[in-house]
């Protein structure tokens, strides 16, 4: 099925949203109004724009550490995101969870999550519940290269396999985990090919291209909700940038430039826009303001909102309260 | 009331919420031919959609009951053996219990882990003995372990209905004992501690597997002229800080009697309780009775010097009320 | 390369031993001579038999629940099996491990082991000590049909593939863990198919008939030692018998009769001795009475053992012992 | 003596176990390039053969350091994050701790696994914060955690010529540290604890990156004319309860101060040693101030509820010395 025209230019101002807020983030991060460190999506975003517009508001995703390209996509709000970065009460998490948590249920975004595999199961089992209800809902498990030799994935994979379950697992394969490249942690370098282990389809996609992306997991996407079962993309893609906004001041060298300069060619942001031009869609300056003033609102709400009270830190971790719990430490 | 066992009591309660609610659907090793037989009949009544047996994936089937729940189902996840848990781990303690506080309060995850046959069982050695629940209650999980057929099945269906993660001990060496369960539909409160008797110049605290031991002991102090109250916690988080330290208040001296590791184990958390909160009614040292921190021999030859034993216990106890305040 | 005369009689004895052996434990289980449940090898024996003679003394196995097989055919002693399966200090671990952690480290048994696919990776640890020893040894990691879909073993293989250790996986394919049929655990029928995700070579052997079994193993043993790397072993086999011994008790129906049945006419310890005898290799009733003879002689050495004493119980977890450690229960 | 950081302290302890024994080697993720910082240098000077990139596996290889060691290797294992012990947390406590009791104690099994970054960093929330040595030690496994850059040095030299498993945790709040780390080949033994500052009316046990905490605490009641005896237990397990109890004996108050969960966590046990062997010598109540049991959060304006403070512990302090038997 090919992507609507107005469907054409909203991946470009999803690629342009996300590419623009992570380097907002840093930005943010280098003046320390954001605390800690951040996992930028910046030359992935192809991959959750092409994923993401495959799927409804009632489907759900589970995402990764590099999670805020997936969550923009899914239609998450740049506004609670910047404010749940800023750790202030307004952010999506309530600024419990910050940048490794950022979660909208009601948006489907079951949450990024810090331990590298960890979410796929999870969106398994929302798969599950769709299953068991009848509904024709379907979950998306993204993960990273560096996630693929995680064995709770293997596991998952295999439980979504035998029971059928309607969930894609998408595989962002940016070439590496952390400074790992995955030429020296997988012998086989399709990793699409893992999929045959548990009998599911699988194919490989230019995670550089957006409507490839697209076409591929619309076309997965409905074979899940027509009860097909589970299949696997893998994405060809690169970070532009670092594993972490942390990195820089490490000097780690596991990279040429040279490959670097190479994927940079094949950027998203910058080979996107010009066929969307080419082709008379849109005017991508026009998107470019619209996305700066969109990011301009989000900082500023962010930035005028309340930080919790330190005694809202004992709040939310159960549903259901008791005396004395959780203990306080002292 | 009726006579009935442990492991059926705990079954009944299972069945009944399944019946009451078509979220409740359970998953597990073998539970449709139940192995362990907390699930049996069940897939036979409530069919494939509702009793699913599992491929050996524990950490990746507790990962989709975790994603099931926040879907809104309100899965029951057998542990066919207590080292689950350790293989689990991470989908237990780092994802299951933290993703709700971490999502800044959005959501429920209604899920309740069983742990079947947990404790030593004659024979079964170094990998099939433990007790975790101390591990598990360091990470804030809500965790309960009944010691009677009353409360296994009262905390199955409370646990099953809690909109939170809930971990259920179900020792080895109670699932056979027969006791009286009550008709109707009733729950056994989390947080709430259960008087297994009272007395007035010693409180024994015992756990799970211990009670039955602990009430024989009270009674062998009886006859010596040494009122034992005899404390059963039940629900190990949330503790009953109350009812235990009104029983410390009023004794002034306790025993601690658990079938975990001792180091930082749950006897330890008692004890720094009743030495922080009690501290002023003590008349004499909190003493500990647990494990020894070995894995469970296979020779049950060497039992003794592992297992907490009631022999111990009583001399513990002796100790205790022959102490004074120095 | 073919088994020579003697590795044939070699091989019957072996099975013949396994099967015996496991015969008499579940006597002795039932009259309370051994204490607890064991998982029985009662159909299998052509695989641990087949594997373990294409093995030196010098190299590893690590075992499973089900590890009586696999420690007799690598020369485990069966006075000191019983003896520990008996609770008796003269036992391989002097009482304190039992069936599921009999370990032999002067034989190269690294153990059986309780939880289901645990010895996998330790397995693969010491074929990377061997590696960087630059040693010929290998190890060899045994392992079900129902072990298979634990991530740990996925981790392993993948490990052993990157890093082209030199192991051979042995998945002993019964077809059911405990009551779960393979066919409803996985939807790819061929295990060994699981081994090209990790890029490997695999086969899928008989493994009711040794001398497949041990050639197969021979052949991948060789290529581990010239540093070929990897390799994993299908061996399709049934366990005659129960899960475990406790089984009787549990009236479980997963298996039709007429399974176990058509089985049972591949019994190898029914097979191989005909065609022994048909190659006038021996004379299979002598071989049965040496075992016989053999099996007396353990369960009276065993028996005449002395239990350990209750305070060797906190002996032994540390090789450096503290005070006060390990710390004792009262 | 020679000025040195933490870190710089551990690799260099590391690297000298390197050089002397070609049996040491390291392996964990991006250990060749050294995210971390404790291997740097390491594969360049040692090789490929020395220093091995894992995959995302933790199960997997944590595994195979068990199966190197019992052939005579002995691994390093690096642990890039916290959370990472619980992904491995059956090859570590079921397994890698176990076999060798297990097994009636053949072989040696000398891993030495180091938690890189634990406890809380700013901004790392909930599953990068953890400091999970109660759940360790519980299972029996020795576990060090050095205050020091000496410490840092001679436990990490120490845990590598052990011939058992050891977990060292080197929290983050340390590891840019300086401090006097003395020449030549030096240990830290397992088993020993130190005495950071001495004094004679209030024990401090502090750990691991509270003890810097802990000694400016003590400079401020010393400036109330309280004389605050701080215990650095470094070893968690062994603990050397020697050291600690003859301190509460002789000051007869105690407060534990605790960067892990407070249930069942380390001051748990702690304070359970103390109210068990060191009753009769105590003159109030035992105090603990940990964790409070919640993930870490996001927000440093929540930090003050959940992290163990400088301000709780000396008020805990102050309320101690005023404190008389009733
Ligand atoms: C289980 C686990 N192991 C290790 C880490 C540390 N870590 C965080 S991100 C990362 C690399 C992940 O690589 P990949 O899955 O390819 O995702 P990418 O960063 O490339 O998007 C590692 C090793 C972790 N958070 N969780
Ligand atoms: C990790 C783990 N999960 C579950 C169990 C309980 N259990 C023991 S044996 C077994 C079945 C194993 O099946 P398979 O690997 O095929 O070996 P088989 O028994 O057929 O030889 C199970 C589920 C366990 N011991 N460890
Ligand atoms: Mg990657
Ligand atoms: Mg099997």
């Amino acid at each position: 099925m090919n992507a609507s025209d107005n469907q054409l230019v909203g991946f470009y101002r999803c690629m342009r949203l996300i590419r623009r807020f992570e380097e907002r983030v840093v930005e943010l991060v280098n003046r320390n109004e954001i605390v800690g460190t951040t996992h930028e999506y910046v030359g992935e975003e192809a991959v959750a724009t092409g994923v993401c517009h495959a799927l409804g508001v009632e489907d759900v995703i589970t995402s990764t550490h590099r999670g805020h390209g997936h969550i923009l996509a899914k239609g998450g709000d740049p506004r609670r995101m910047v404010a749940e970065l800023m750790g202030r009460k307004t952010g999506y998490n309530g600024g419990r969870g910050g940048s490794m948590h950022i979660a909208d249920l009601g948006l489907g975004i079951y949450g990024a999550n810090g331990i590298v595999g960890a979410g796929v199961p999870i969106a398994c089992g929302a798969a599950m519940a769709f299953k068991q209800r009848d509904s024709s809902r379907v979950a998306v498990a993204f993960f990273g290269d560096g996630a693929i030799n995680q064995g709770v994935v293997h596991e998952a994979m295999n439980l979504a396999c035998i029971w059928q379950l309607p969930v894609v697992f998408v595989c962002e394969n940016n070439g590496y985990g952390i400074t790992a490249s995955i030429r020296d942690m997988s012998r086989i370098q399709k990793l699409s090919d893992r999929a045959a282990a548990y009998g599911m389809p699988a194919e490989t996609v230019d995670g550089m291209d957006v409507r490839a992306v697209h076409a591929a997991t619309t076309a997965l996407v409905a074979r899940a909700r027509a009860g097909g079962g589970p299949s696997f993309i893998e994405c060809l893609t690169y970070r532009f940038v670092g594993h972490f906004t942390a990195e820089r001041a490490l000097g780690l060298k596991y990279r040429t430039e040279q490959e670097v300069a190479e994927w940079r060619l094949r950027d998203p942001i910058a080979t996107y826009p010009l066929w969307l031009r080419d082709q008379k869609l849109c005017d991508p300056a026009r998107v470019d303001e619209e996305v700066e003033a969109q990011l301009e609102e989000a900082i500023a709400y962010a930035r005028e909102s309340e930080l919790p009270a330190p005694q809202d830190a004992l709040q939310g971790m159960y549903a259901v309260t008791y005396p004395g719990l959780p203990a306080r430490g002292w | 009331m009726r006579e009935m066992r442990y492991l059926e009591a705990m079954r009944e309660g299972l069945r009944e919420e399944m019946l009451r609610d078509d979220a409740v659907f359970v998953l597990g090793e073998d539970v449709r031919n139940s192995v362990r037989g907390l699930t049996k009949g069940l897939f036979q009544e409530f069919g494939a959609k509702r009793v699913y047996d599992t491929p050996i994936s524990e950490a990746g089937f507790t990962g989709l009951a975790t994603g099931a729940a926040i879907a809104g189902m309100r899965p029951v996840v057998e542990y066919q053996i207590n080292a689950l848990v350790f293989v689990a781990f991470d989908q237990l303690v780092d994802q299951a219990q933290k993703l709700r506080y971490m999502m800044g309060g959005q959501g429920t995850i209604p899920v309740t882990y069983v742990v079947m046959a947990s404790g030593a069982r004659r024979g079964l050695s170094g990998q099939h003995s433990d007790h975790p629940y101390p591990l598990l209650v360091h990470m804030g999980m809500k965790t309960v372990m009944p010691a009677t057929p009353e409360d296994a099945k009262g905390l199955m269906k409370a646990a099953i209905r809690e909109d939170d993660p809930v971990v259920i001990f179900a020792p080895s060496a109670l699932l056979a004992n027969k006791g009286p369960v009550p008709d109707g539909d009733y729950l056994t409160p989390l947080g709430r501690a259960r008087i297994a008797r009272e007395g007035k110049d010693l409180t024994i605290v015992a756990l799970g597997p211990l009670v039955p031991d602990a009430l024989k002991c009270a009674e062998t102090l009886a006859a010596e002229g040494v009122s034992a109250e005899v404390i059963d916690p039940r629900s190990l988080l949330p503790l009953d800080h109350d009812t235990l330290l009104r029983s410390v208040r009023k004794t002034g001296r306790v025993v601690i009697f658990d079938d975990s590791n001792r180091t930082c184990g749950y006897a330890a958390e008692i004890s720094a309780v009743v030495a922080d909160q009690a501290w002023h009614a003590l008349r004499a040292p909190v003493r500990r009775i647990t494990r020894s921190d070995v894995p469970v021999p296979f020779s049950i030859a060497l039992d003794t010097c592992v297992l907490p034993s009631p022999e111990r216990l009583l001399e513990a106890c002796r100790a205790s009320v022959k102490e004074t305040r120095t």
